[in-house]
This record gives structure tokens, sequence and C-alpha cells, in this order.
């Protein structure tokens, strides 16, 4: 068990809390940064899809698990994000431009989808950002003069000061700047003011209110900063698959986002990243298992859903607070260890009430 | 005994690794108004959820009228004669008031008594008449107040737990609360466990009384003898105006630990 | 260097199939079409001393997951080529990862144009696209029925925009031009206002960039509502499921097609023995979808056959290039390949429905 | 009378109607500056609602607030943001407590700080030294109060675990944060013992005379109101009944009769033996 | 003429969407959480009912029956063994689970060798019949939905507003902790629920099978269904049939008189477009908390 004594203000607002944060974070940034030589081109592509859902689900989750907003629509700004990319880059916009660009039209995009968002809650919210994903993938469809429409629409490599980063190292370590930064971002903005009226609102909306926050003004803030991280995420998406079609940002990639916030562990930065990895990580995992079951079983097709929502109940059944809260308990126990009681993780009994009233 | 209506032995409950009540014992008797006392935290909202089933104990058993309920389903536990009064109202904000005290009577079955009982809560507090149609959500908070407790008497149970009935209540109707418990305590033979911040009320309402502090029980007597305690007059029952404690900002200690 | 995916016994072929998404069903049969060549090559022979070894991965349909897919198949199993892939934007999405390592995308399963335009040294397709089908049987169509005004319905994503783009070029050649055209989005089910406008454009021929259950739905609310135009459906609506879920309301409509079905109580008699081969086999009767997966691996064979022991990309390219396959018991047209014309042939028949079967009433249909 | 530069809040002939109910009706009254003014009146007698309508959370059907704290002269409360009450410097508890139970009681007290935000956006993304410095002061303001309630057992635990006692201080703690110059509580000592109930007393003379803050406060404890109240407001039925130091609002014969009841004979309650 | 065909068909397709709101209010009322498996437990039903008639060959209205009580039982079942673990976590863990059921019942379904990546009818008796009205065209097998959700309506209506277990469910959606308390057996009304839930999907699910057909992903149509529920008000089940007839009646006139693309967002269009008239759907109550 660690005690930590704080004896300055400062130390309650720094990031790595103690040393042990310091010492593991750097091994991860080691083994982020050495990660091209040191796993093969299959893994390393597999690990370049985690950050670009982890930018991705960071969006989200400061929307879903901070500010308490659901959307079932996120695939539009996902959407939204990389046709921008494409669209610039094959126009011979400088890729860094692209990319900002493609961040702040997402966030635009956000701004109006915050519009019908700041009247209504919980199921309402739910269903309006659904629909505002289906009417958004239906302007990709139809807008063919600039999404190339149903076709799809070819990105091409990014360029970076005349130097391609199309290949897999230089696209990864371009993921993994811009996911280090974002994720600085969001833990920045988490723990000054903006992050914690986010936190206000999910709680309680009436007392936030009294406590002098602007509810329409942080909604739609939460709205675009998280849209302007999926736009990001979207850009590099494109890129990775370098061909985007509408149908790659509709309902079900918006419902696999969610999952992917709620399996991460909503509420925590890490969930974010746990999830993607396990978003991406899942069919791999389950199309190596196939090879030992039995075929009438093993080769059916379907067998991926059953999996997928197999695990989806038995992480809502088992770990309400996800992988990051699966880890914590893990690291609690290993600090506590040998001294571990029995009851500490035992579930409460609990009891819901209307959310209808918030 | 066989008139001991609920008996609790050595229980313990926890909220994750905290611990509320630690090993607590005690006896409620058929006929009797037993209160709770103890300052903030102490662990007496604790006592009532685990006896009523909304928390698991940790150690220990709990039995109502001779029969074991530790640790059972609370729908179950109710269905055996107890009914709660929860802390902080918890009525139905939807339901009208009519139907949130139909929900109170869910258990019983005789529609004539159901009746009957609903005619003496509108009789106990005349405001619920009125608003019978208005959601329980738009009541003020004494209102509720009335309305949770007006929902536990619909229930026709034999043991009533009162969580700081008078919680909110204006001064005139913390009185006739308690003059409603002790009636209905006379009248119908209901037992009561009493929580109250309102020591002088309490203590005067009931007939036996447990004082708690830390989630433990620290003295345990009949209301006449505590009220005559020097430390429950300091603490508890402070006494009108200025109080015993008057304009000294320094808090004596208590001398029972 | 030692060619990826070939060695002293094996060739690695990798395929990518929906298996859990919403073309779960033709993509199982496409495997199980290709399982049975397999099969049969590893059982009768082999090609040059090498047995095939099939790897199949699951996209659900998902371009992300066609990606890793291929990824997968390339980097960690190393096949020596892709083959049969199906979907379009699947195929688009995985094509660059498998350029990157100098392998082939075989005879995909999508007609579109994409799959062998532009032109690649990689890129094989097989069939007809849409787009040909389409522009190849609607003139003929118009002059046998001497139909006034054409019509489309079509599915609004890529398949149905080919069919559509098919049909305004086909009528270009006829010198007409589309009287109405109306879209559904994919999983619809409720046509009636299509097929409000277009009966109140007074359409006498109507063209289905339909699949299944929407090819049912618009012909069945047709009939329903007394509107009886001539219907005329791609390859994608020539399957059994037609007349075995439209029952007798489905009589009559045509469709293009590139295989024929494989009826197991078909007239020809290698057709009929290769359908109950299939049938005992995988327990379910054949579609077309097991004939493309079929015929893919077995113009592989052919061509691997010719590339020789020396089996590697370059001489798979190599033997490719110079390959005529000929009509074979499905009824496929010959289909030939250069260095430059990667689209085996553009041809495609026509069929209709007479007494809930499928019959074919054209030959080839040629410009 | 008092003058008019004495007065930190007037409501003026305020109504508000919830379908077939009248909840407030015509209330006037003035809060002057550095007084503790107090609302009593029978359960739903409008009390809380007064509240709702002096922090937006309402809006009356006819009537005015008017506000005299600004420098630059009175402000129609009517006409402003529910978000903008707390910045003008009114905060106040609730009576059911709403506090951000999934945040730690700092954590709580620092949202209190919100309406003293300096940072900007894109300094905080940074966390540039500025918005370093900024955090450093709110956690020190933070720290003050939770040393003046004595919070400091709790300051990192979570609301959602903490006693009603305590969640009652920690309103308190939040609204004090602010830094108001008027504070609204709606019943400060429900739900605390007699004990607790007078540290409440003494932290309402400290809050009042210490910081000069004005306090609006609805309670039922009569002996905490007469301890702490410079005047009284009795309401019933959303009317007012009637005004003045407490003394004398608690001898008028109709507050006893609708409001006070014979409180300290609990003789009717003894068992007859 | 022609208006009034589409404003019938309009009706007929508004009434699908109707039925199948009426099971996501149905479970809204009484257990406040969304469920996203409701379109998955209406394919489950159809294709019991479809294995009652294709497999055992029983006659329709026997095969019928045994699907709706076969899937209320597993609606009991599924409360029991994945949703009563977790009752009392927050709502939208709930939503969850029912996305994971929604998952894994397509996912079993599509795993069924021979039947579950076909397609497939349902031979109920009065298939492709249509009653004709001068011009107009009605069909029975829409017909028959609309009697049916009309039925439905009522009956879970009068079993809300009047009935001690309805009340009661309502009360334990509001706040489970004082339905304990009253002694309502919220566990057991939660089966209940879900059970009955299972069964109006089953009946959903074999009136949409002579449209739709029968297959592994018939249940995506409740998509459409979530705006119908909105647009009425989602805790209302009069405003499940309204909303889902504005819907049906605006898409049927969109998809003829507006361009391509309209007539598939258009529904959610009007969604987005009554969420900022009217937050709360057409019946919805207007709620806020009282502080
Ligand atoms: N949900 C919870 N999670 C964690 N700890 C809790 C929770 N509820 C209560 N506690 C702790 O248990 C102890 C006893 O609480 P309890 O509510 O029983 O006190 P009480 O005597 O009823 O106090 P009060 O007079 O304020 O109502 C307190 O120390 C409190 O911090
Ligand atoms: N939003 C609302 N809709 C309908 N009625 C309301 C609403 N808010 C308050 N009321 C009614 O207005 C009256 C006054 O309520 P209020 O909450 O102000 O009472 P109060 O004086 O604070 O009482 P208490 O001491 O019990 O808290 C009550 O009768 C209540 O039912
Ligand atoms: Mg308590
Ligand atoms: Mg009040």
């Amino acid at each position: 068990m660690r005690f930590i004594f704080k004896t300055s203000y400062d130390q309650d607002i720094r990031l790595a809390r103690h040393g042990g944060h310091v010492f593991w974070y750097g091994l991860l940034a080691a083994f982020l940064v050495v990660a091209p030589w040191a796993i093969d081109e299959y893994w390393l592509a597999q690990l370049t899809f985690v950050l670009i859902y982890g930018i991705v689900g960071l969006g989200l989750m400061l929307l879903a698990g901070f500010t308490g907003q659901f959307s079932i629509g996120h695939a539009a700004f996902l959407g939204a994000g990389a046709y921008t990319q494409g669209v610039l880059t094959n126009l011979g916009v400088p890729f860094p431009m692209a990319l900002l660009a493609a961040a702040a039209l997402s966030a635009a995009v956000g701004v109006v989808v915050a519009l019908p968002a700041l009247r209504v809650k919980g199921i309402y919210l739910g269903i309006a950002t659904l629909s505002f994903g289906f009417i958004v993938e239906e302007v990709f469809a139809r807008w063919e003069s600039v999404t190339g429409g149903n076709a799809g629409l070819h990105v091409k490599p990014p360029q970076l000061f005349g130097w391609s980063l199309g290949s897999g190292n230089g696209f990864y370590f371009l993921c993994l700047v811009v996911a280090v930064l974002s994720t600085l971002g969001i833990l920045n903005l988490l723990r000054s003011p903006t992050g914690r009226a986010f936190v206000a609102i999910r709680d309680s909306e009436i007392s936030a209110q009294s406590m002098g926050i602007h509810l329409a003004r942080y909604k739609t803030m939460s709205f675009a900063i998280s849209a302007a991280l999926a736009g990001l995420g979207g850009a590099l998406y494109a890129h990775k698959l370098s061909f985007i079609s509408p149908d790659q940002f509709n309902i079900l990639q918006s419902i696999d986002l969610l999952l992917m916030v709620v399996i991460g562990g909503l509420g925590s930065v890490h969930g974010a990243f746990l999830g993607a990895i396990f978003l991406i990580a899942m069919p791999q995992l389950i199309s190596m298992g196939k090879d030992w079951l039995p075929a009438v079983v093993g080769q059916a097709p379907g067998l991926q859903g059953l999996v997928y929502g197999v695990v989806l109940i038995a992480f809502v059944l088992f770990e309400p607070l996800g992988l990051y809260g699966r880890w914590l308990k893990i690291r609690t126990w290993l600090q506590l260890f040998p001294f571990y009681r029995k009851g500490l993780f035992k579930r409460q009994k609990s009891f819901t009430k209307s959310d209808r009233l918030r | 005994m066989t008139d001991v209506v609920l008996q609790l032995l050595n229980v313990e409950s926890a909220y994750g690794p905290i611990k509320a009540i630690r090993g607590v014992s005690l006896k409620v008797r058929q006929g009797e108004i037993v209160t709770v006392l103890g300052s903030n935290g102490a662990g007496k909202t604790t006592i009532l959820k685990t006896i009523s089933g909304i928390i698991d104990p940790r150690k220990g058993s709990i039995e109502f009228q001779g029969k074991d309920i530790t640790a059972k389903d609370p729908a179950h536990i109710v269905q055996q004669g107890l009914s709660h009064v929860p802390e902080g109202r918890e009525v139905f904000p939807l339901l009208s008031v009519k139907d949130n005290l139909l929900m109170g009577a869910y258990t019983r079955k005789d529609r004539d008594g159901v009746a009957r009982d609903m005619e003496s809560v509108y009789a106990y507090f005349p405001i619920l008449r009125e608003r019978a149609t208005q959601d329980a959500g738009l009541l003020s908070g004494g209102q509720q107040q009335m309305l949770a407790i007006s929902r536990a008497i619909m229930a026709a149970p034999h043991l009533i737990l009162l969580d700081e009935p008078s919680l909110g209540l204006s001064p005139k109707l913390t009185k006739e609360i308690f003059e409603i418990v002790v009636r209905i305590n006379r009248e119908r033979g209901t037992t009561i466990l009493l929580v109250e911040q309102n020591a002088n009320m309490a203590l005067n309402a009931s007939d036996h009384g447990y004082v708690l502090e830390n989630g433990r029980i620290v003295m345990e007597d009949t209301c006449e003898r505590l009220r005559e305690k020097e430390d429950i007059k300091e603490f508890y029952l402070g006494v009108k105006d200025d109080g015993v404690r008057g304009e000294r900002r320094w808090k004596k200690k208590k001398t029972w630990r | 260097q030692q060619q990826q995916g070939v060695g002293k016994d094996e060739i690695r072929i990798g395929t990518i199939q929906d298996l859990s998404g919403p073309l779960a069903g033709f993509g199982k049969q496409a495997r199980n079409g290709m399982q049975l060549r397999v099969d049969e090559l590893n059982e009768q022979g082999s090609i040059n001393g090498r047995k095939l070894k099939l790897f199949v991965e699951d996209s659900g349909y998902d371009p992300k997951k066609a990606v890793l897919a291929a990824q997968k198949l390339v980097n960690q199993e190393k096949i020596f080529i892709m083959a049969g892939h199906i979907g379009t934007a699947q195929n688009m999405a995985a094509m660059p990862v498998q350029f990157e390592k100098n392998i082939v995308n075989f005879m995909p399963i999508t007609a579109a144009r994409e799959m062998y335009e532009p032109l690649n040294r990689l890129k094989y397709s097989f069939a007809a696209t849409y787009y040909d089908q389409i522009r190849l049987a609607l003139p003929k169509m118009i002059k046998e029925k001497g139909a006034k005004k054409v019509c489309t319905i079509y599915q609004d994503d890529e398949f149905g925009l080919e069919v559509q783009r098919g049909a305004e070029a086909g009528l270009k050649t006829a010198g007409m031009e589309l009287a109405e055209k109306t879209s559904f989005k994919r999983g619809a089910t409720d046509f009636s206002s299509q097929v409000a406008k277009m009966k109140a454009a007074n359409c006498d021929l109507v063209v289905l960039g339909t699949i299944i259950r929407e090819t049912i739905g618009t012909v069945g609310e047709a009939r329903k509502t007394g509107f009886n135009p001539t219907f005329l459906g791609s390859s994608a609506s020539y399957t059994d499921l037609i007349h075995k879920l439209g029952g007798k309301a489905m009589d009559g409509i045509y469709a293009t097609m590139t295989v024929q079905n494989p009826y197991t109580d078909e007239q020809s008699q290698p057709l009929r023995f290769w359908a109950n081969k299939y049938k005992t086999k995988f327990n379910e009767d054949p579609t077309v979808f097991s004939v493309y997966g079929y015929v893919i691996i077995d113009s592989f064979i052919k061509a691997a056959q010719k590339a020789g022991p020396n089996l590697t990309t370059d001489s798979f390219i190599k033997a490719m290039d110079s390959m005529t396959f000929e009509p074979d018991m499905f009824g496929s047209p010959k289909s030939s390949y250069t260095a430059t014309k990667r689209l085996g042939n553009d041809q495609s028949r026509l069929s209709q429905i007479k007494d809930g079967k499928w019959v074919v009433v054209s030959d080839y249909v040629t410009p | 009378m008092t003058s008019s530069s004495d007065v930190l809040l007037s409501a003026k002939d305020l109504s508000v109607r919830f379908g077939g109910v009248l909840a407030v009706n015509k209330v006037s009254f003035d809060v002057r500056r550095g007084e503790v003014f107090t609302l009593i009146g029978p359960n739903g007698a409008g009390k809380t609602t007064v509240f709702n309508l002096i922090s937006r959370i309402y809006t009356p059907t006819m009537g005015e607030i008017t506000w005299h704290g600004e420098a630059a002269g009175p402000l129609a409360l009517t006409q402003q943001a529910p978000h903008a009450i707390a910045a003008l410097g009114i905060a106040r508890t609730f009576q059911n407590i709403e506090l951000f139970e999934h945040a730690t009681v700092l954590h709580n007290l620092l949202i209190g700080r919100h309406t003293h935000r300096q940072t900007g956006f894109w300094s905080e993304v940074f966390f540039t030294p500025a918005t370093r410095r900024a955090e450093v002061a709110a956690r020190e303001k933070a720290e003050q109060v939770i040393d003046l309630l004595d919070l400091q057992h709790h300051r990192d635990s979570m609301v959602a675990g903490l006693p009603y006692g305590v969640r009652k201080v920690v309103e308190l703690a939040r609204a004090l944060c602010t830094e108001p110059k008027l504070l609204l509580l709606d019943e400060p000592s429900s739900g605390l013992n007699v004990e607790e109930t007078a540290d409440m007393a003494f932290w309402i003379q400290d809050i009042q005379h210490e910081l000069g803050v004005s306090v609006l406060m609805v309670e039922h404890d009569m002996s905490l109101v007469s301890k702490v109240s410079d005047r009284v407001l009795a309401m019933n039925m959303g009317e007012v009944l009637a005004t003045g130091t407490p003394r004398e609002v608690q001898a008028d014969a109709r507050v006893v009769e609708a409001y006070l009841g014979t409180v300290d004979d609990v003789s009717s309650l003894r068992r007859v033996a | 003429m022609q208006i009034l065909q589409l404003l019938l068909s309009g009706i007929a397709q508004g009434c699908i969407y109707g039925l199948i709101a009426l099971g996501f209010v149905l479970i809204y009322k009484a257990t406040e959480t969304v469920s996203f498996a409701q379109g998955d437990l209406m394919m489950l039903g159809a294709f019991g009912a479809f294995a009652g008639m294709s497999l055992f060959g029983l006659p329709f209205w026997l095969a019928a029956l045994l699907a709706v009580v076969a899937m209320a039982a597993f609606g009991v079942l599924l409360e029991l063994v994945v949703i009563r673990p977790i009752l009392g976590q927050p709502q939208f863990s709930i939503v969850m689970l029912t996305i994971g059921i929604a998952y894994v019942a397509r996912g079993l379904i599509t795993m069924v060798p021979g039947i579950g990546t076909d397609t497939h009818t349902l031979p109920v008796p009065y298939k492709d019949q249509i009653w004709k009205l001068g011009e107009l065209v009605v069909n029975l097998e829409q017909l028959a939905i609309i009697v049916a959700t009309a039925i439905l309506c009522a009956l879970l209506f009068a079993m809300f507003r009047y009935s001690k277990l309805g009340i009661a469910m309502q009360a334990s959606s509001q706040n489970q902790l004082a339905a304990y308390y009253m002694g309502i057996p919220v566990k057991r009304l939660n089966g209940l629920v879900w059970g009955l839930a299972a069964a109006v999907a089953a009946i959903a699910g074999m009136l949409l099978a002579p449209i739709t057909f029968v297959h592994a992903n018939m249940g995506f149509i409740g998509l459409k269904a979530f705006p119908a529920a909105v647009v009425g008000g989602f805790g209302s089940l009069p405003g499940a049939i309204v909303g889902g007839l504005v819907i049906g009646i605006v898409e049927s006139f969109a998809g003829f008189y507006l361009p391509d693309g309209f007539k598939d967002t258009a529904p959610y269009i009007v969604v987005l477009l009554m969420l900022m008239i009217k937050p709360n759907g057409l019946f919805g109550e207007k709620l806020r908390k009282k502080v």
C-alpha cells in the first residue's frame, strides 16, 4: 500500500502522482516508441488501429463518461473527419492543415448536433444523435460531387514535409503523436475548471447551473471537443483504410464506438484506450479461437457476433466498471497483498432511481 | 421470550471497506416504541436498512417475529409485516399521491381495509387528499414526508421502522406526527422502531432507547431513565433557545466511551 | 528470395468472407464452394506436388475488419494469393495491404469496375459487372417488349448505382432516357411509395437494382396494386430465393446472370452431379455463390498449373495473362485475360422465372 | 424604514402558479445587507418556491425581484439567465441536497469556484503556468472553507458515501466557495442533531459576521431561527403572515396557530402508565 | 386517389413502427431502460413461428400461440439469467446488456445450419390477400397489423393505468428502493415485464413476417421504431402508435413527393424537428425535478 503525504497543492494537480506512475508510463512510452522494430507488421497495424480508435474513444469518453451525454451517432463525426481529410488531401492540401481542418469541421458538426441535444436528455438525446448519424450518412452518400457518393473515396497517403507517411512505421508514429497529444490535452482539460464543469453537469444539472455553469455552453463545448477528437481519429482512419465510403460510418460503427468506451470503463481516460484494444483485438482473438472449436461451431457464420455479444454481456454482468475497473481491482489487490480481505470488492445491493428527473 | 418482535444479534454491516455498524444487538418487544439516538453518521440509517434487507450484513443475525430474515430479499421481508419509512422520503415521483398510497398497500389483499386506512391517512394529513391526483414529485419537502409516513401506515404492518420522520416538518406538524405515531401504537398495537434527531420528542414518545455512536451501541435503557442522564441532556436534548451549550463553542467530550 | 505462401508441398490461399454480417449467407456459400474445390484437388492430386490450403477470415462486411483480416492473412498467415474476397468497399480497403506485399487480388466476389480498373498487375476480376450486364441486356429487352417508358428502382449504394448507371448507358444506345428513378436504403421493407411513383409515371419496363427481399417486395407491391410492367434484374437478383420466397407473384421477371443456378434436379447431368455432391458435403443446396467460390479456385488451379513448378507472383501473373478459360458446366462464357485486359468477360445471359424456376431465355448478349 | 442602500435583494408582489396551486401569492420582502433573514411557515407554504424564484429555476407569473448587489445599480433578477445568478453573488443550498455525488468533497468545492474561473479553454488544454497558478489558488480557497466548516476528515471522500448531516455541511461549503454576497440556505439544520445544529448556528453567525455575507434562510428549528435571525418572515399558503424580529413573529397568534402549535408541551406523547 | 393510397400505405407502415415501438415503451415504462434487443426478440419470435410451421408442420394458429408462449418464457428466462444479476445498476448498463443480447440472438440464429443465413417466408393463412375498395387496395397482412396494434395498445394502456400490477411496475421503475420498501416484488415484476415484452415482440415478429420475411437481420427495422417512440413521447403507449403513424405517413409522402433519399431520412428529420419544438414528444409529459 502506498501512502502519499502531500506537502503542496501542486501535488494534487500534477498528472503523475508519484514515482511509480512516472516509471510505468515511461515504460509504456518506451515500448510504444520501439514497437515498430519490436513487433511484427501485423501487430503494428493493429496497434495503429488501437491508437486511432483510442483517439475517437477519448472524445466519446469525454462526452459520455464525463459529461454524461450519450451519443449513438458518433460515427457521423468520425465520417466528417474522414471525408474532410480525404477530400482535402486529394486536393493537395498539406497534411497538417487537412488534419486541423478535419478536427475543426467535425467540431462544427458537433456544435450543430448539440443544438437539439441541449434541450433533451437520456434516451431522447440518444435518439437525437442516432437520427443525426443517419442524416449525415445520407449526406455522405448523396453529396457525390464532394464525397464521391456511394462509390467511395480514395485517400492518398499522407505527406509531411515531402516525406510519405503512408507506410506502416511512419504512419504509426503519426498516430502515436496525435494520440499522445490528444490524451495530454484531455487530461489537462479534466483537471481544470472546464473538466470539472463537465462532471458537474453529469451529476446534477440543476446544481451545476446554480454554481454558475452555463449548461448550454458547456454541453456544446463537450460535443465540439468530442466531435473534434472523433474527427481527428476519422482523418487518420481515412488514411489507414485509404478508401472510405458512407456505409463505414453507419449505426453499427456508432454502436461499436459506444461499446468501446463502456467496455473500457466509463469515466476514465484509460478506458478509452483499453476499450480500443478490446474492439480491435476481439475479432482477432475470436478468429484465432475458431480453429480450436469443432467445425460445426467454429466454422459456422455468426459465431463472431455471438461471441461478441456474450463477451459484452459478461462484461456488464461481472465488471460494470469496464476494463479499467478490473485493472483498478487487480492493482489494489497487488498493493494490499497479502492483506486482501475477501469482501473488499463485493458488490453492494444498489437501486436505481428514475433518470427522467435529473 | 415470545413477545420479542425484532431481535438483532451482533449485526455488522459495511459499505465496501467501511464498516458502518459493528456488533449491534437490539431488541424490540411487541407493542413498544423503541428509539435509536445517535449523532451524524453513527449508523442509525444503516441499522434500519440492514433490518429491511437493503444492505446485507457481514455478520450477525436478524429475527423478525421469530423468523430469521437475515439478508433476505427486501420485498420478502416487507411481506412479513414490516414497513420502513426511509430517510429522504423516497416517494414515487411520477405517480399520483393516491397511487403512491396504493403502492403502500401493495402487500395487502383486503380492499375494504385499504379503503378505510386511506380515509384515516387523509384525516391525518388533509393536504394529501387535496393533492390526491398530483404527481408526488411535485409536493413540497414536508408534504412528501407526510406521504412517506402515510404510505407506511397503509401497509398496516406489525412493525414500522421510522427513519427521521420529522425531517423537514414544521414544529407543529412534527408534534402531530409524533402524536399520530403514538396513536397508531396505542390503537393498533403497532410496534415502532424510531430513529430521530429530535430527541426530545423521541424520548418522550418512546418506551425504550438505544444510543449509537460510531456504529456501536453505547447505552441502552428505558426512556424515562435516559432522559435524566447528563450526557443525553447535553448532547441530544439541548433544551430550548440558548441550550445547555449556550454561547460555548467548544464541545464537551462524550463520557460513555 | 523465397516466394511467400508457396511451400515445398503447399500453397496458401487466403479469402475474406462475410460470415457474421448482412451477407453472412452468401459469404458462407462462397466459402463452401471454395472449400469444395480445394478438397477435390487435395483428394485427387496436387498442383505440381503442392496441396492447397485455404485460410478464411471473417470481415462481417466491415472494411475496417477487412483491412485487419487482410493484414493477418498477408503478414501472419503468409498467403500466396487473395481469392474471392467479398464486397466492394472491403476489397478497396484491403487491396493496398496486399499490393504492398505483392499479393494478387484474385477474382473478388463483387461486380464492381474497380476490381479491374484502373489497371494494376495484381488485379484479376472474373464476372461481368452489373453495369455491363444491364447496359447490354436493357436495349435487347426494350426491343423485344417494345417498351416506351423505362424506370428503375435501385438500392441506394454502390451496387444499386451501378445498375442504375448501366440502365442509363443502355438507354443511351437506344436513344432513350429514364422516365423515373427511385431508390431505397439497404434493409428497407416498404416500397409502396417507390412503386406508386413508377406507376404514376406509367412505366412499362422497370430495371431492378435490388437484391432479394427488395426484389420480392417491389414486385409484390406492384402486382398487388395492379402495376404490371416488365421487370429486369441483375445477377444480384438471380437467385433461387426469389421464387422460393416470393411465390407465384414472381413469375415472369427477368434477370441477367453469369453462371447458372445449380438446381439439384437440374437437367444437365454434370451440374446435377455437382449440386448433389455439394449438398451431401455441406447439407444445403448450392447457390450461385457456391458456384462463384468453386469457379474461382478452379481458375486459380488452372493458372497455377500453367505457371509451373516455380510458382511465384510473377510467374503466376505471366501464366494468367495468357489464360483462356473455356465455358464450363455452370454455363459461364469463355473468358480470357491479358496483361491489359483484366476482366475475364463482360457478358451475361438473360433468364426468366417460369413456373417458379429460373429458366435461361437467351444466349450471351453481345453488343 | 430602511434606506434603500441597505437593501441587498428585494422581492415585490411575487406570485407563481402551478396549475391549480397558487404556490406563492403576492409576497414582498427585503433582505438587508449583512442580515440573516429567515422564512418560516408550514409545509407547502411556498418557502422553497421563493428560493427557486430567486435562483431562476422558476419564473414568477407576476412580480419583481431586484438585486442591489451590483455597483452599477439595481438589477431585475427575473431578466437573468439561471446560470448568471451565481456570478452575481447569490449561492444556494437545496432542501433535498443536490451535490455532485460521484465526486469528492474537494472536487465539489472546486466546482463551487466556477464563477471565479479566469483561465481560457486553450490555456487549460496546454495547462499553462497561469492555469496552474489559478488551480492552486482555487485549492487554497477551498481549503479555507474546509477549515472553516471542519471538513478536513472528508476532504477526499466521495459524496455518495457521506452521512446526511455531513452532506448538508458540504453543500454549505460548496455555496461558500462561490464567495457569495447572499447565501440562500434551505433548511440547513434538518437532519442534524442538537449539537450539530448548534455548530450550524455558529457557522451561520461566522458567515454573517466574519465573511460579511447576508443570509436568506428557510428553517423549521425555532431555536436556530431565534438564535441567528435578525428578521423573520412567516408565510402560509403562499402568503405573508407576519414579518418582524424572531420574538415578534413567534408571538403572532396566526403563526402559532398555523405553524408553531404547542410544541413545548410533550405530555400528550407520554404513555399513561 | 393517389393520395389516399399513399396515406393508406403510410398508415399500414406506421402501424408496423408503432407495434415495435409499443415494445420499447412497454419496457421503458416498466423498467426505464431502452431495449435494443426488442427488434431481435421479434426476429426470434418470427423464427419460432417459422420453426413451428415448417419444421413441425403445425397449423398457423397453434404455431403462433406456441411462439408467443415460448418467447414469453424466453423473456422471463432472459431476465432471470442476465438482467436480474445487475438489477439496480445504472440503467445504462442494462441498455448495454440489451445490445449484447441482440448480438447473441442474431449470432445464434445465424449459426443454425441451413436456416440461419437464409431468408424464409412464414406461410400465414392471409398471405398475399388483398381487399379492393374501389381503386384503393388494402392489404390483409397490413390490416392484421393495424388491428393487432390497436388491441395490444389498448390492453397495455389499461394495464398501466388501472391495474395494481401495472402501477407497481411503474413505481419500481421510478424508485426501486422505495418499491422494495413497499414490498413490491421488483424482481418478479421485472421478469414479468420482460416476458410480456418478449411476447409482444413475438406477435410483432409474426405479423411482420409476411411483409419483411423471416431472416436474421429483420430486427433492424427496430431502428425506425425508435423515432416513432420518441415522436410520440417515449413513455406513452398511445404516443407510440401516433408516433408510428406520423413516421409512416411522412415516409410514404416523402417517398412520393420529395427527391430520392428523403424517404429514408424523413423519419430522422421529423424526430430532430420534434425534439426542437417539443422535446418530450407529442404525448410525453414535461418532467422537471422539483428541488
Ligand atoms: N453508500 C455509502 N457508501 C459508503 N459509506 C456509507 C454509505 N452510506 C453510509 N455510509 C457510511 O456509514 C456510516 C453510517 O451512516 P448512516 O447513514 O447509517 O448514519 P446515520 O446515523 O443514519 O446518520 P444521519 O443522522 O446523518 O442520517 C457513515 O459513516 C457513512 O459515512
Ligand atoms: N413545480 C411544481 N409544480 C406543481 N406544484 C408545485 C411545484 N413546486 C411547488 N409546488 C407546490 O407549491 C407548494 C409550495 O411548495 P414549496 O416547496 O415551496 O413548499 P415549502 O414551503 O418549501 O414547504 P416545505 O417546508 O415542506 O419544504 C406546494 O404545495 C407544492 O406542492
Ligand atoms: Mg440517517
Ligand atoms: Mg421546502
